[in-house]
């Protein structure tokens, strides 16, 4: 956690430096380069010309140190999955993930025979947003995208959880 | 001055990193720069396709094609229904072969155009990927009007394709080749005779023809090697015997026959000749005729075995599907052109540069999904 | 303004200690500096940020709509950039070298940030007009390479290793044809001082053009060009980006870091390109000097040519950054052994015959 | 198919007794036995009549429980543009057949993936490892009797998960 993060008395303030802040990680949400499978292209055509998410203030970075999501994008499979903690837990706070596409809900279409894929990333790391679809639209994925910065702009963190 | 003691250095490339291409690792040894051992480590995403094949119905495999190779999805099924198609010997209307092959030739450059553009970013060139995807999300536009899917299409059928060609579809697509063709242009402006693009892929990573045929590398990747070796010229399947179409070769206009910019180079010509064949089908195309005409009531091919094959735009894509007469499939094996193509990684990128091997793997345009399954 | 000026605006208000006037004046200018840097890479980001999706067909960074904003056009994108990562989570790998890898951002930072005190902003707008200016940038300028050098090597990390050797022997080819063809400039101004550079490049050269070292002999023209490609890699900027190669180092040297530290290597990633590009202008595109000959002159206008002559050239970098694929190490060895530093060379011999026949 | 009819026939005079005949009539592979297996493919990969010089597929058939497993090559001539199926079969227990890694480079991986899946050790293989899956994964997936394990790893792989049905 930062070193500002849940050490002050609610009042107005910390209320308005709270919304400053939430807007400030809302709106600058990097994101982490990081593709599994089939969803990966459409967070790729979603970064691309058309739809852009520098649009939404949201920037690639390839080291997990830099990125604020992790979008997991595909499936995630036995092999995969601890990596995929590790490289959650390398990324620094605060963090968000989501959640992209079946797969990485519930296993989607591998579901029932997938000896080796994991049923949901949920299982391993904390999920903030899940984007449906197989492969969702770069559209729902932007969608998932706003609701990801609603909650983040909800979030208090500068005063004491009570 | 004692002496200097080197050492080499195992690096581990992936399975994050952003120019595997997915989840692809590589364990390298390196000597500073030189890379003096690749050994490939895959199967971060096995997805189990074959186990699914061998509980599915024959019908429902055709979704789990799509998504082996999500860069050229209608390619895999394709391969897939006339595979089934000639194991039940179905003959399909011909308003439908038109279409067949119209789809996958879009989707052939779509993937090319993906292929080329992430080349282009692991060499550093991050604008020129932008510009090739801005015309693939217009070809998927294509597809989209279509069957309402942008990357995993469930299109093609076994006897027949889901639905009929849209109103519109014939002047958009004309219009769309009008305007790629000059666009094709710009890309060769911008990336393909940039000098330092010449530099960074000409002469690196050379395959020569004898290792490409002894690895069973196929498609761009035999042919950047100078092997006219064609499917779809040397053993037509559906249509493809009804157009005139040229087969690019590599012939080390840069640097040496089989290095990374001959393969670079023949994708590029044959988004051409995949225009010049999407021309000539839409010019053919009969314009009446009902796409589910030759759809069988229950796909339950008889016993036996086939090996089929098709040029997918990674390579020879191969179905062995094992019928028992029931229906589901015994076994279905893909051999994916990927597979083989990363397979021939260790052999020729061994003793390039850190740089240089993450050129070469670009240069084999590897889809992940495939290579696991 | 120079600090002594400072000092003795000060001295004939408020008579007290020297010690504790130079100390104050030396702070204000720092502040002033700091303000520069900070100002610019905010600036300059939003810029690249745009640039880049102008050229991209893209948009770039956009408010989003009621509530949401990043400010009209997202100008308020790289500002929010900055709040988050000054708030974001600090991490200290486990196996670095602590002490090193908290020092090391700000080795980088200060190598940019002590070279702007010679930076000469308009004709009076100097902390300090020291006599050998252009030496002084060039020897600190490169004090950065040191800080990329504790960072790859603190965080324990074998990317930020690769990128950190590779960024040692891209500065120290890339630092000799930059000399050489500053001192080609030095030969025809006869001075080391940044405004006496400057003040050389007043008048015209055959009449119309501006008499800047870029227009004043075909060799000096040559040089610019050799000085601005060593300049971009010096910043370790596309298509010499090797230390930080996104695509084959993950994120280089500087892949360990997060948060405010790594914040810091983009202020002075930022930073060392105002002192590149500062320096180009100076040595060749006159500086502060009007590009007509007597036409809009004085402290102000001053402030603004030198401005708009670092956007142009800060522009171009951009330019170049978005459009050219990155060289392999050795290749980019070998442009700086085997084809600047003969060229430079040639050109210095070329500048001296030139002085000594032309005058 | 002339050209099994053709390598068969040249098998016969080369390495007598190695192809079995089959019980009723078919034209599409070859079916033989796996004890030269290594000799015969390095014949039929350099004789100046067939020279498949491709190995294009390796597949690993299981024919279900009472029967036993198959694996089956698909060859490929570029030079003579003809192609041939073979299939050799193994017992279900302790399967094993010659590799011919060392014959064709490509067959490595292809080689090493029928053994991920099915568990045939390919004898003289330099380096068969798990392909697909992970090191300490166990059990042959596309066994017919293969049973979906219920947890990898401290990961729980439920076939249905809480509340989806």
């Amino acid at each position: 956690m930062g070193f500002l993060e849940n050490r002050f008395e609610d009042n107005i303030i910390t209320a308005k430096l709270d919304q400053i802040l939430s807007w400030a990680r809302s709106t600058s949400a990097w994101y982490f380069q990081f593709g599994l499978a089939c969803c990966a292209i459409e967070m790729m055509a979603t970064a691309a010309s058309r739809h852009d998410l520098e649009r939404i203030g949201m920037m690639p970075r390839s080291s997990p140190r830099q990125a604020d999501v992790m979008i997991v994008a595909g499936t995630v499979t036995l092999k995969m999955a601890s990596r995929v903690k590790l490289l959650y837990d390398q990324m620094a706070d605060p963090k968000y993930v989501i959640s992209m596409g079946s797969c990485a809900n519930s296993g989607g279409p591998y579901s029932r025979q997938g000896y080796h894929v994991l049923k949901g990333v949920d299982q391993i790391i904390p999920v903030d947003v899940y984007v449906p679809g197989c492969p969702p639209r770069p559209e729902s994925l932007i969608e998932g995208l706003l609701k990801l910065q609603d909650k983040i702009r909800k979030e208090r963190p500068l005063t004491k959880k009570k | 001055m004692g002496l200097v003691h080197a050492e080499e250095m195992t690096l581990n490339i992936g399975p994050q990193h952003p120019s595997t291409h997915g989840v692809l690792r590589l364990k390298v040894k390196t000597d500073g720069e030189i890379i003096s051992e690749i050994t490939p480590v895959i199967g971060y995403l096995h997805r189990c396709f074959e186990k699914h094949c061998e509980n599915l119905s024959y019908e429902q495999v055709i979704p789990f094609t799509d998504r082996c190779d999500y860069i050229a999805a209608m390619n895999n099924s394709f391969g897939y229904v006339l595979a089934v198609e000639k194991l039940m010997d179905i003959q399909v209307p011909e308003r439908v072969e038109y279409i067949r092959v119209i789809m996958a030739e879009y989707n052939r450059i779509a993937s090319h155009l993906l292929a080329l553009g992430t080349f282009g970013l692991d060499v550093g060139a991050y604008t020129p990927f932008l510009y090739m995807f801005r015309d693939r999300e217009r070809i998927l536009d294509l597809f989209e009007i279509t069957c309402g899917a942008r990357l995993l299409y469930n299109y093609m059928w076994v006897g027949g394709v889901s639905h009929d060609l849209p109103l519109g579809f014939m002047e958009a697509s004309y219009r769309f080749l009008d305007e790629f063709e000059k666009n094709i242009n710009e890309y060769h402006n911008i990336l393909s005779y940039n000098k330092i693009f010449i530099e960074r892929s000409a002469d690196v990573g050379i395959m020569p023809k004898d290792v490409a045929i002894d690895y069973g590398v196929t498609g761009p990747n035999l042919r950047g090697s100078g092997v006219k070796w064609d499917l779809r010229k040397d053993e037509p399947y559906s249509i493809y015997n009804r157009f005139k179409f040229d087969v690019p070769v590599g012939t080390g206009i840069m640097g040496s026959v089989g290095d990374c910019w001959d393969r670079y180079w023949v994708r590029a010509e044959e988004m051409q000749e995949s225009i010049k064949i999407i021309r000539q089908a839409l010019d053919k195309i009969p314009r009446e005729g009902n796409v589910h005409e030759a759809l069988p009531k229950k796909v339950r091919p008889p016993k036996g075995s086939i090996y089929f094959r098709t040029e997918s735009p990674r390579g020879d894509l191969g179905y062995y599907i094992i019928s028992d007469g029931t229906p589901t499939p015994l076994r279905v094996k893909m051999r994916s052109p990927a597979f083989t193509a990363l397979s021939a990684l260790s052999e020729i990128a061994t003793g390039w540069m850190l740089s240089d091997v993450l050129v070469i793997l670009g240069s084999l345009d590897i889809v992940l999904g495939e290579i696991d399954r | 303004m120079t600090i002594d000026n400072i000092i003795q605006w000060f001295q004939s208000w408020f008579p007290v200690n020297v010690m504790v006037l130079f100390i104050t004046s030396v702070l204000i200018a720092a502040v002033v500096i700091f303000a520069i840097m900070a100002v610019n890479a905010l600036v300059a980001v939003y810029a690249e940020r745009k640039i880049s999706a102008f050229m991209q067909d893209r948009v770039g960074p956009m408010g989003q709509g009621p509530g949401l904003h990043a400010g009209k056009w997202g100008l308020l994108q790289t500002i929010a950039d900055t709040i988050k990562l000054i708030l974001k989570e600090d991490i200290i790998p486990k196996a670095a070298d602590k002490k090193l890898f908290i020092i090391a951002p700000f080795i980088i930072f200060l190598g940019a940030f002590i070279a702007l005190a010679a930076m000469p902003f308009g004709p009076y707008l100097i902390a300090s007009d020291m006599n050998i200016g252009i030496f002084y940038i060039l020897a600190v300028s490169s004090f950065g390479v040191i800080g990329i050098i504790l960072a790859a090597w603190s965080s324990d990390n074998k990317w930020s290793l690769y990128g950190g050797m590779r960024s040692a022997a891209q500065i120290i080819s890339y630092e000799i044809p930059a000399a050489l063809s500053l001192v080609s400039v030095l030969l025809l101004t006869s001075t080391l001082s940044m405004q006496g550079i400057i003040q050389s490049q007043a008048g015209t050269v055959w009449g119309f053009l501006p008499n800047w070292n870029i227009f004043n002999n075909p060799f000096s023209f040559l040089a610019f060009f050799i000085y601005f490609i060593a300049g971009v890699a010096e910043t370790n900027r596309t298509p010499f980006d090797i230390p930080e190669a996104e695509s084959e180092l993950v994120a280089g040297f500087h892949t360990e870091y997060s948060g405010m530290r790594w914040a810091f290597f983009f202020l002075s990633e930022y930073g060392n390109m105002l002192v590149v590009c500062g320096l180009t202008v100076v040595a060749f595109l006159g500086g502060w000097q009007s590009p007509i000959a007597g036409v809009m002159e004085g402290a102000w206008w001053g402030l603004f040519w030198f401005l708009t002559k670092l956007t142009a050239t800060i522009f171009i970098m951009i330019w170049f950054r978005w459009t050219f694929p990155r060289l392999r190490v050795d290749q980019l060895m070998n442009v700086a052994w085997k084809i600047l530093l003969p060229i430079a060379l040639f050109n210095l011999f070329g500048v001296a015959i030139w002085t000594l026949l032309v005058g | 198919m002339i050209i099994n009819q053709k390598v068969s026939d040249i098998l016969e005079v080369k390495f007598p007794g190695v192809v079995i005949l089959p019980d009723e009539p078919h034209n599409d592979f070859i079916q033989i036995h796996p004890e030269k297996w290594k000799e015969i493919a390095k014949f039929i990969k350099t004789d100046s009549e067939l020279k498949f010089d491709s190995c294009q597929c390796i597949t690993g058939v299981d024919l279900g429980i009472e029967d036993g497993l198959e694996v089956r090559y698909n060859f490929h001539s570029m030079q003579l543009k003809h192609k041939i199926e073979i299939r050799i079969a193994v017992e279900r227990k302790n399967p094993s057949i010659p590799s011919i890694e060392q014959v064709w480079r490509g067959a490595n991986w292809l080689e090493r993936e029928v053994y991920d899946m099915y568990g045939i050790r390919f004898k003289g293989h330099r380096d068969l490892r798990r392909m697909l899956l992970p090191d300490d994964w166990k059990g042959w997936p596309l066994r017919k009797d293969y049973k979906t394990p219920n947890i990898y790893n401290g990961m729980k792989i439920p076939k249905v998960r809480k509340g989806w049905d």
